[in-house]
C-alpha cells in the first residue's frame, strides 16, 4: 500500500495510575521496546463512572499504555496480561497497522 | 469562636459546603486536576514548614517523642477493630476489609489540617510537631491492612515485592513532601521562615479555602458514582472514626499531650486517608475495590470529620483533661 | 489617575495588551490553560466574597432590589436590538443571530472585575451588591436568545430539553461560584473575612494581571482564526456595547444609584458573555457557529471594553448624575 | 490470532466539550456499556482551527469518545448519531478491533 | 458495513512538541485538510524514557498527530515524511478506518 | 547570611535539594506541569516588572546600556570556547556541539533569580537592568550555535528558514513575558507597583521555593535517565560554566559595574539555557540529541550553579573589585 510498510500490531491498555509501573514492567518484559502513554479524562464501564482525579490517591484514575509492536510481541504481551485482566481491571484491545521504519518496532 | 456553630461559619468550611452542594445539585463547577493537586501540594509544604519552624523554636521534648510513638502505635492498631467491624457488620471479604480498614488507621492531611485551622480559631493549637506524628501515621496502616487482607502466611510476590511496596510508600509524595518540609523548617527557623512567610503563611487559610471547595465536589460526586457503599458500609464509614477518635483522645491525655495537641490526634486517629493509601492499595490489593474504599473515606468519613467530627473530637479531649 | 490614559497606565490594562501584542506577534507564550481556569475560579471567588462582605457590612437596601431588578430586566431586554442589528446590519440567520444576541444580553465577569478596579482607582467605587447583579445578569439573556432563534413556537425538545438546560446555565459553574462566594462573605461579614484576606483581597490585583495576560493571548489568537467574522459584524461587536453600554447607564442613574455603581451597571450591561453563554448555546443551538460568537464577545467585545468602553460608560454615567 | 481473541468494533467521536454528555447520552441509549474520554489539545478543519481552552466556555474545545463494542451496537450508534453529525459538528470513525475478555464490551 | 461507510486512512504521527507546527505544515502541503492534537503523557523506546514536561524546553515531550484522510493523501504524507523520520525522530503508523460523513475527510 | 553555608540553609535552595533528593529515592512526588509552567511564568513576570521598577525609579544611564552591550557580547561569544571543548574534550559532531554550545552561551531565568536572591540576602543585590541583559543574553547564542553546527557556508533552508527561526526565537514566550514585564515595570514605576506588590514581591521568594522543589525533581529525573551523558561531558558541565563565569565576573568589572551587578553578569554567563534554546534546537538542529543538552544544562550545571556556582562567582567578582 504505500512505501516499505510493515504490518504491525497496536495495542492499547487502559489502567489505572497507580498500577501503571506494573504494566510497563509486564510490557518490557514480554518483549515490548516502545511506548507511550496518555492521560484518559474520565470514562464508565461496569465499575461505574470515573473522572480523571490527581488530587486524591486517583486508585481509579486512568491512563491509555499504547504500543506498536510485533505480532508475537504483542501475543506475549497478552499472554502475560491475561492474569492480570481480572485481578487488576484492565482493558485491553489490538489492532494491524501499517507502519514505516519497521526496525523501530 | 469555638462550638459547632462557630466552626461551621469558619470560610474553610463554608466553602467545603459550597462544593457539596455544588455538586449535589449537578452543577459543573470544577477546579482544575492540576490546580487541586498544585494547591494540595502548597498545603503540605505550608504545614510542614510551619510544624518544623514551631520545632526550631521549641526545641525537642519528651513530649514529642511519646507523641510519634503514640501515633506508630496508633495507626498499627486502628485498623484492627475496623477490620472487625467491616467483615462482621459489613459483610465485606477479607481483602476489601483490609483495604478500607488500612484507610482508617492511616490519616488525612485536609482533616488534619482543617483541624488546626478549627482548634488554632478556638485559642487550642495543637504543638508543630504533631506534622511529624502525622507524617509518621500514613504507613503503618497499610502494611496493617496488608496482613489483614491476606493472612499473615501467604507473602505478596508479584512483581512488586513487599519490600518495594514499602519503600514505594514510605518514599509517598505527601509523605516526603511533609517530612522534607518539616526538616526545611527545623533547618531554616523562625528567621529564615520570614522571608517566605507570606506565602506559606498568610496565603495558607485563603488556599484552604479553595482546596476545600474541590474537596466538597470531589467528595459528593463520589459519593454520587459509588455504587458498592451499602448502607451498613456508610454507617461504619461513620461509627469507625467515632471509635477511633475516642481512642486517640484517649491515648493523647494518656500519654500527657496538651489540650490542642490531644484533640490533634484524636483527629488524627479519626481521620482516614485519601491519598497515600488509596494508591497503595490499587498496587498491592488489585482485586480490592476502588471505588469502595474511596467512597467511604473520601465521601462519607471526610464530609462527616469535617462537618461534626473536629469540634466533636476536640470536646472530647478537652473534657477528658478535665478529670 | 481616572480618564482614560490614567487606565492605560494600570498594569491590569498593560498586561492585556502584553498579552495582546504578544498573540499578535505570534509569539508562543501560553498560559497552560488549567491555570488559567485556576485564576478564573479565583476572581470568582474572590470577587463574590469581597461583595458578600460590604453587603454584610452595610446591609440590605431598597437599591440593591432595585439593581437586582434592572439587571434582570436588561438582562432580557438588551438581547432585542442586537438580535434586530445582527439580523439586518449583520445578515445572520436567525439562529446565529439569536446565539450571539444571548452573549450581549448577558455578563462578562472579568469586564465586570477590571470595570471595578478602574472605578475603584478613580474614587468611584460600585457598590458591593452589583456582584449579585452580575450573577442574576448571566442566565435570562440565554432564555432570550433561545426564544428569538426558534422562535416561540417550536419547542426545545431532544435529550437535553428545556427545563434540563434552564437547570444547567443556572447551575453552571461560574454562576455558583460567584453566588457561593457572595453569600459565604455575607455570613463570615469582616471578621471572617480578615483571615483570608491575604490570599482574597492582598492577591486580587496581581491575579488579575496575569489573568488579562492570558486573555489578551485568547483574545487575539481568537481573532486571528476568525474565519465567519465579516467587517459588518465586527463593528456591530463595538456598535452593540456603546448601545447597551449608553441603557445601562441611563437605567442605573435613572433607579438612583450612586455614580460608581451606575456605572457598574453600564460596564455589566455593554459587557458580553464567553463562559456561561458560549457553552449553554453549544448545547442548545448546536447549529450556530461558536467561531462566530466567540469571535464578536471575546475578541472584539472584551478588548473594546477593557480598553476603551470602561472609561467611556463610566463617563456617561458620571454625565448623566450631574443632569 | 491469540488467546480467546474476539472481533469488535473501535469507534471514536470527536465532540466539542459542552456536548458530551448528550454524546454520553446517546452511547449509552445506543448500548454503549463503556467508553473512555481523551481530551485533545488542539485541532483544525472545515471550521478553521481550536486549541485547548479551558478558561472561556470552550465551546469549541473538543475531547475524544472512545468505545470498544459490538459491530450491532456500533451500528446503533452511527445510527443514533447519524441525524447530529451535522447539526452538532461530530466526526466520527471506527475500525475493527480485537478484545480479550469479550463479555467486557 | 454500516449506513454510507467509507474507507479512510487514520494515520497518527509521534512528534515532539517543538516539531508540532514543523508536522502541520508538511501535512497541509501533503493535502490534509483536518487533523487534531493529542497530549501525551511519557513514554519510552530507542532515545530512552520521557515524561510531560511543561516547564523546561520540553524538547521531547511528545504529541500525537492524528489525521484521518484518503489513501493517496495519507499515501503522500508518508513519502512527504519519510527524509525526516530519522532526522526528527518521528514515529508514524497508519490504519484503515471506516468514516460516515466521507466528504468531512 | 553571605557565604557557601549561608546559601544552603536559605528555605529556596533546601526546597531544590528535597525535590533533588526526593527524585534520587525514587518518590513519585510531582509538581503537575500545568503547574509548574504557570510558577516559572509567574517568577518571570515578577522578575521583570521588579527591574522595570527599579530602572523606573533610578532612571537610564552609561552602566545600563555597557551591561546590556556586554550581555550580548558575551552570548555570541561564549559559544567558542564551549564548542572548542565539546568537540575535543567531549568527542562530540559539530552539530550536537553546536547545539550545546547554544546552551551554555544563552541564560537559565531560574539561576539568575536564585543568584539575586542570595546576593541580595548577603547585602549586595544586582541592579534592576540586570533583568533587561538577561532578556537580551537569551538569543544571540542560539544563532552562534547554529552557524558552529552548520559552517558557514551551508544555509538552513526547510520549512523553516533562518529568519523564521530568529522570529521564533526573538519571540519566545519567556524572552516576551521578561522584556514585556520589564517595559509594564517601567512604565507603572514605583507607585503603580504598589497595588499588584502582594502578589509579584511578597509572594516571590515562597513561590521560588515550590518552583525549585519541582527543578530539583526535573533535573534529577532527567539525569537518571540520561543515556549519553558520558563522564567527559558531565565534566564539562561543570567546568564550561567555571570558565564562563569567570570571564562574566572579568567583564562585569571592568566595565565597571557594582559588586552585585557583576555577580549577576558572571551568573548569567556561567548559567546555561533549558528553556528558549532546547526548543530552538530542537527545531533548527533536529539530528542533535535532546537529551544530551537537556542532560547537561538542567541535570549538571544547572544544580552545580545553584548549590556551588553562584556563591563562588560572586566570590570571584568581589575579589575582583578589591585589585
Ligand atoms: N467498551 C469500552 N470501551 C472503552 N472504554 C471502556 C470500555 N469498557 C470500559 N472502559 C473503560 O475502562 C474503565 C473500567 O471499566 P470497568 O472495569 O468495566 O468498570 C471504564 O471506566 C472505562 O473508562
Ligand atoms: N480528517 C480529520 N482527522 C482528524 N481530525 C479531524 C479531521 N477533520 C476534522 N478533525 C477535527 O475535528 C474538528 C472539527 O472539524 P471541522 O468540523 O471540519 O472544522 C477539527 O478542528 C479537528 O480537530
Ligand atoms: N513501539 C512504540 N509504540 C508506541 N510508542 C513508541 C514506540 N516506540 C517509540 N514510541 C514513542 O516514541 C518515543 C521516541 O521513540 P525513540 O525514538 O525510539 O526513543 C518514545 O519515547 C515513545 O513515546
Ligand atoms: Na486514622
Ligand atoms: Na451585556
Ligand atoms: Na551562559
Amino acid at each position: 500500500m504505500s512505501i516499505s510498510a510493515t504490518q504491525r500490531v497496536r495495542i492499547e491498555i487502559l489502567v489505572d495510575a497507580p498500577l501503571v509501573r506494573l504494566v510497563v514492567a509486564t510490557a518490557k518484559e514480554a518483549g515490548v521496546t516502545g511506548y507511550t502513554l496518555v492521560r484518559a479524562l474520565g470514562g464508565e464501564g461496569a465499575g461505574g463512572a470515573w473522572r480523571e482525579d490527581r488530587v486524591t490517591g486517583a486508585a481509579d484514575t486512568k491512563m491509555i499504555f499504547l504500543s506498536v509492536t510485533t505480532t508475537e510481541v504483542a501475543d506475549q504481551l497478552v499472554e502475560a496480561f491475561t492474569p492480570l485482566l481480572d485481578s487488576h481491571r484492565l482493558i485491553v484491545w489490538r489492532s494491524m497497522v501499517e507502519v514505516i521504519r519497521s526496525e523501530k518496532f | 469562636m469555638a462550638g459547632t456553630l462557630g466552626v461551621l461559619f469558619s470560610p474553610v468550611i463554608l466553602f467545603f459546603i459550597l462544593g457539596a452542594l455544588a455538586a449535589f445539585a449537578r452543577s459543573d463547577l470544577t477546579i482544575p486536576e492540576a490546580v487541586g493537586k498544585g494547591i494540595s501540594l502548597y498545603l503540605m509544604a505550608a504545614i510542614g514548614l510551619k510544624g518544623g519552624v514551631e520545632v526550631a523554636t521549641i526545641g525537642f521534648t519528651l513530649e514529642m517523642v511519646l507523641a510519634g510513638l503514640a501515633g506508630i502505635a496508633l495507626s498499627f492498631v486502628l485498623p484492627l477493630p475496623a477490620f472487625f467491624l467491616l467483615t462482621r457488620l459489613g459483610k465485606l471479604d477479607k481483602v476489601n476489609a483490609g483495604a478500607v480498614a488500612a484507610h482508617y488507621g492511616s490519616v488525612s492531611v485536609v482533616t488534619f489540617v482543617t483541624g488546626v485551622e478549627v482548634l488554632t480559631a478556638g485559642g487550642l493549637p495543637p504543638a508543630g510537631y504533631m506534622v511529624a506524628v502525622l507524617a509518621l501515621m500514613e504507613t503503618p496502616a497499610i502494611i496493617m491492612g496488608l496482613v489483614l487482607a491476606r493472612g499473615k502466611a501467604e507473602s505478596a510476590g508479584g512483581k512488586h515485592g513487599q519490600s518495594e511496596l514499602l519503600r514505594e510508600t514510605l518514599l509517598n509524595g505527601s509523605v516526603v513532601l511533609l517530612m522534607g518540609s518539616f526538616i526545611i523548617g527545623i533547618l531554616i527557623g523562625r528567621d529564615g521562615f520570614v522571608q517566605i512567610a507570606p506565602v506559606f503563611e498568610a496565603g495558607f487559610r485563603g488556599m484552604l479555602c479553595l482546596f476545600l471547595l474541590d474537596l466538597g465536589l470531589i467528595a459528593v460526586r463520589r459519593l454520587r458514582e459509588a455504587r458498592s457503599l451499602t448502607l451498613p458500609l456508610a454507617g461504619l464509614a461513620i461509627f469507625i472514626p467515632l471509635i477511633n477518635g475516642t481512642i486517640g483522645a484517649v491515648v493523647g491525655t494518656l500519654i500527657g499531650l496538651d489540650q490542642g495537641s490531644a484533640s490533634a490526634l484524636a483527629i488524627l486517629a479519626a481521620s482516614a486517608s485519601y491519598i497515600a493509601v488509596p494508591a497503595a492499595m490499587r498496587l498491592a490489593l488489585p482485586q480490592a475495590d476502588p471505588g469502595l474504599y474511596l467512597a467511604m473515606s473520601l465521601a462519607v468519613t471526610f464530609p462527616f470529620n469535617i462537618l461534626i467530627g473536629i469540634p466533636l473530637y476536640s470536646a472530647l479531649a478537652q473534657g477528658l483533661s478535665g478529670l
